[in-house]
């Protein structure tokens, strides 16, 4: 039940961020709704809190699933206080020092590298964490993530890259996106395993995520694990997903919901019903709404913020910019 | 024909230059089906088909290294980089071999193409859909950099870049695309020059430049200037290599007063040369220091990205202490 | 000890630093038995082995971006580029990732890393091998950059960024790494600020400013300016973000003459901010223009490399206009 | 006979090359000795002329079989005006547009987008032209490496990517460039055929070649070869690679010498004998002298050049400050 009450948060919260956008209190969304079987598999495979995770915008789900709260999330997309990070990017670039979650950046495939590095300051350490790095299909043509994935397989670090495969990148489809038919076979390249899984079905994401995690735990090294997925919505709420993508393949898609897959299974172990499914949903939507209003209440990120953080103590320059904009120049 | 946008310039333009010449190609992420994220190439990848709108993969390094190797070819390739921000994963190519194929080939190779970036900030894009990094690209010797405000401007400049043998950065500010409407000219091969600036309004009190996105708080303000008496005088550069120092130096020694306008971060930036050279060259005509009004120095933030943008209230505030000096 | 070369005093203050805190770390292209191909890093593979002095691929993206992961999760790495040419391939990394940390997670995670790199030409490198990238990471908000000139200040101030909780981007001109030895101080923790201008000599008619690998041309023009009769007040910057204001207004202020020294490629450069900002701050005080004496706008050349550095002709012709002006 | 002559010229220009750097004639050498074999193959594969050719620092054997003018060699290497780009990079950064072959840059891998460009733009065209591209082990490691080859892939482009693995990047052995045993199998991460051959058996490296970039011109697609090589000297003149190899291992593949096996082969045919490769070594000797003497005539760089190339057209600024260091200015 928990795989299926995290894969209907991810859900709601997707579904209530796009009402959010419509209505014009969220900037943008970058909709999750296909995804929630591999993100609530990969996110119980970790070790929260002892792991690192390095997800990707589209990881609502997963960043849920792993534990951080709610309200921090709607705080970062609505960018008030409730924001840990006060607010300085868009909307799904969550992250959390708390539970070693990287902050996100929007540059593609940016992250990948960092988490190479990560896993390497691991392996020194020799505690047995292990980091876990996540991206989608288009990502793998950056050289950026050439530059992690390879650096990693020369230093056995541990680390499993994870792609979540909706075969897309905005409009670009995966054969326009490499000539390899599938993104697990460049592990080949980099001499690591590479791993092929349906990620709408999340007791096969979970499973294989947990196998290969574990492996990583002992120091057999890198792992690449593809997880075949399908984005429901437009690639954010900028895109107009009709001028690349027929009708009849989403609806082929959304016959295979990893929700409604996973209900059925736990119904015929009657591990799951009707009135579960009313009252899940009921409380997720209600711990939304809460969430929301808690969110707004921490209130607005103060002007003067815009100046801090750039750098441990804030540069001289920055401060008489900072002073002539606040009106506080003498 | 009808007035248009910015960023329908941009799509008529490059429709019409693919038309007239068989070597223009377009490349870059979703310039195909989906008609770029701007719609700049809607409507091409129909008309021209797949080999001639071609989608990359998501590297910006293959789409600019990509379209060098096509200019050195025979084609002319025109990149889209989908914002500019994303410019740095192609930043080697851009510097390290488009800027220098010429110089270190002895003129043996050139790279005629052109390289399209989204740019600027006031949409909401937080730090990765704002930046304007065109002070990276004027510092860059083999480069040239055009940055327009308005539809005509950008379909005579986009033209020139599209024919030029020489490879050029051409800057779009985002927040302009749709901002305003323009008839354009009928004569398909209407063309303008680099380096010549735009004078937006003749005056005496101040001179006031800027250019791109910037152009629009630069305009409000010199509005409500005039309002209050105060006689400005608006160069809008629309290119920063070359940059027309003529028609600075000019209206500066003329006039002693100047406010330079850019949301680019403050140090070091493009307009610290204009400063620079500013006082370099006409010292003793300055009755009042130069004054830069810019973005700050911080990356750009997605909160208060509005008070981040040098607005008419900060651009009339330097005025005032140019005037009162 | 006995007296040290500047790569040599790297070499020493990585080992302190290495010795007393295992979290610092050394990583880049053959830093290992190699010992760096300047020996910046001689020694310390053997003395600290595999895990704290890491050969990296050939790959500068994936140098930066590991850095920063490590420094993340609590090393302190301290990154080799073998040339600074070759920051390219990670531009992306440093500014987009690095820079911007600290800013985007509202201060949750921060990059205490060192990304050294030498810089300047002077050693027949062409294009690749000579390149002065500063005014790139000076634009860029979030990084500190360091660009010493001795042995002493080259320990001082990158013993200061190994401790610094900060990404310091540290040039090291490579023509300077062995042009000159100094005994280095017993005490080890000595530490050099940042934004401290080092007076290389006392003057009063004419300010020369200059950093890096342009100190050496800089100090010999001001020599045989003494000879001549003229007395130079010399200021080597140290570091260019931050920049040491205060010290080169002052100096402006009371001398009213400035050349600005520098063989990065002159349009929007670090010295245009310089000389932008004297002129923007002390206006009235200055007797004459301000001159920069600037590498020229080209790839840097592999023929004439010298000619294309400012020599000390380049700066006497330069004082001789300020002082005649 | 031509192959043998072609890499005994090879193996001379790098003697010769070396000598004049150690008399400071010369400012830098990059060794080649020991990938003869395999630049010699590459060169008689391609259509001099027709074919595009991206080859990379250690390539003097391949740019003086494909054609380039040894004169023009020596030129680019003493910086004369024998040298078509007019003495603007240092040494061993040769390029032809005569002979289609791009001017290379010295940041590495950087030449792969390009070349991939040009493989593009020759499969828009259709005339059956192919690119070639080389590059040594550690070159795979970079961004711009992955990101050029993924693009060729995804296109379908008619290029044919040479890898002159000779075990060491400066000193970095592939161990710690990368965590597969071989370059090859990269291949597979883009759909493309890899080969694996011996780069120091100059017939195997060139059949190989030749049904490889047959394949490439009849719109197959792309490939990676890897050649596999050995250099018997440092990196550069600047490198002490005692420093980092056991001397046995070089020794070892000094065994393996390419010119002496094929001159075996050639011998057991009754195609060369000792009277022959006496004739070829004063031949090619003298014809080396005679270009240095040649390239050394063609006279010294003028210093105004350093200001030209820039663009098409001088800027304004450029000739300002031109006229300032010719003492020009008004
Ligand atoms: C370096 C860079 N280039 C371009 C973009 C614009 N962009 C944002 S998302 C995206 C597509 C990403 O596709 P994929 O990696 O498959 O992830 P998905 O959105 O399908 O989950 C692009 C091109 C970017 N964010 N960063
Ligand atoms: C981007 C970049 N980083 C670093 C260097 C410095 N460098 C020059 S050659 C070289 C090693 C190249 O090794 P490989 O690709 O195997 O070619 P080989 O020299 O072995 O033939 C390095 C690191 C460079 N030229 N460019
Ligand atoms: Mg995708
Ligand atoms: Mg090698």
């Amino acid at each position: 039940q928990r795989f299926y009450r995290d894969m209907l948060r991810a859900r709601i919260a997707d579904d209530r961020f796009g009402r959010l956008q419509r209505q014009g209190r969220v900037s943008f969304v970058a909709p999750s709704a296909g995804h929630e079987a591999a993100q609530v598999g990969v996110a119980h495979a970790v070790q929260a809190g002892k792991d690192w995770l390095y997800p990707y915008y589209r990881d609502v789900g997963l960043c849920l699933a792993i534990g951080i709260p709610l309200v921090e999330i709607v705080g970062q997309n609505l960018a008030t206080l409730a924001d840990p990070a006060r607010g300085r990017q868009m909307p799904y670039h969550a992250g959390s020092a708390k539970l070693n979650t990287f902050t996100m950046a929007s540059p593609i495939a940016s992250h990948i590298p960092p988490a190479t590095g990560t896993a390497i300051s691991q392996k020194i350490d020799g505690k047995g964490e292990v980091t876990i790095c996540t991206f989608g299909d288009g990502a793998t043509s950056e050289g950026d993530w050439h530059a992690g994935v390879n650096f990693a397989g020369a230093q056995g670090a541990p680390i499993v890259f994870v792609c979540e495969n909706n075969g897309y990148a905005i409009s670009v489809d995966l054969k326009r996106q490499t000539g390899s038919d599938t993104v697990h076979q460049k592990a080949h390249a980099y001499g690591m395993p590479g791993y092929y899984v349906d990620g709408m079905d999340v007791l096969a994401a979970y499973y294989v995520m947990k196998e290969v995690v574990a492996r990583a735990r002992e120091g057999v090294g890198p792992a690449l694990v593809e997880l075949v997925v399908y984005r429901y919505g437009g690639h954010s709420s900028a895109d107009d997903d009709s001028r690349y993508r027929p009708r009849e393949e989403v609806a082929l898609w959304r016959g295979r919901d990893p929700l409604g897959r996973f209900r059925r299974f736990l119904e015929k172990r009657g591990l799951w019903d009707d009135a579960a499914e009313a009252a899940a949903n009921a409380e997720l939507e209600e711990e939304f709404t809460a969430a929301v209003k808690a969110a707004e209440e921490a209130g607005p990120i103060p002007l003067e913020t815009m100046f801090e953080d750039v750098l441990a103590e804030m540069p001289e320059r920055l401060r008489q910019q900072r002073d002539e904009l606040l009106g506080r120049e003498r | 024909m009808s007035a248009v946008t910015m960023v329908q310039a941009v799509a008529r333009t490059l429709d019409q230059e693919m038309a007239r010449d068989k070597r223009v190609v377009v490349m870059g992420e979703d310039v195909g089906k989906r008609g770029g994220v701007f719609l700049a190439t809607e409507k091409l990848f129909d008309k021209y088909g797949p080999d001639r709108v071609i989608d990359s993969p998501l590297s910006e390094a293959a789409i600019i290294g990509a379209a060098l190797g096509m200019a050195v070819h025979g084609h002319r390739p025109v990149a889209e980089i989908q914002f500019a921000d994303y410019v740095y994963p192609g930043f080697d190519q851009l510097v390290s071999q488009v800027a220098k194929l010429r110089y270190r080939s002895g003129g043996q190779f050139s790279a005629p193409m052109v390289v399209r970036m989204p740019t600027a900030g006031g949409v909401k894009g937080g730090h990765h859909h704002s930046q304007s990094p065109e002070a990276h690209f004027v510092h860059t010797a083999g480069l040239k950099v055009v940055v327009p405000s308005t539809p005509t401007d950008t379909q005579g400049l986009l033209r020139t870049a599209i024919r030029d043998d020489d490879p050029v950065v051409f800057m779009e500010p985002k927040r302009l695309y749709r901002s305003s409407k323009e008839q354009l000219p009928d004569d398909p091969d209407f063309m303008l020059p680099y380096g010549k600036a735009a004078v937006r309004q003749e005056g005496s009190d101040v001179v006031l430049i800027s250019y791109g996105g910037s152009m629009a708080e630069t305009l409000k303000a010199s509005a409500a200037m005039t309002e209050q008496g105060i006689s400005p005088h608006v160069l809008d550069l629309r290119s920063l290599a070359p940059w027309d120092e003529t028609a600075v130096l000019e209206a500066v020694a003329r006039v002693g007063r100047v406010v330079l306008v850019s949301e680019a971060p403050h140090t070091a930036s493009f307009m610290s040369e204009v400063s620079a050279t500013i006082a370099e060259q006409v010292l003793d005509a300055l009755l009042a220091p130069v004054a830069r009004v810019s973005g700050f120095d911080t990356p750009y933030p997605y909160s208060h990205d509005r008070e981040y943008l040098p607005g008419p209230n900060r651009i009339l505030r330097a005025v005032q202490r140019v005037l009162e000096y």
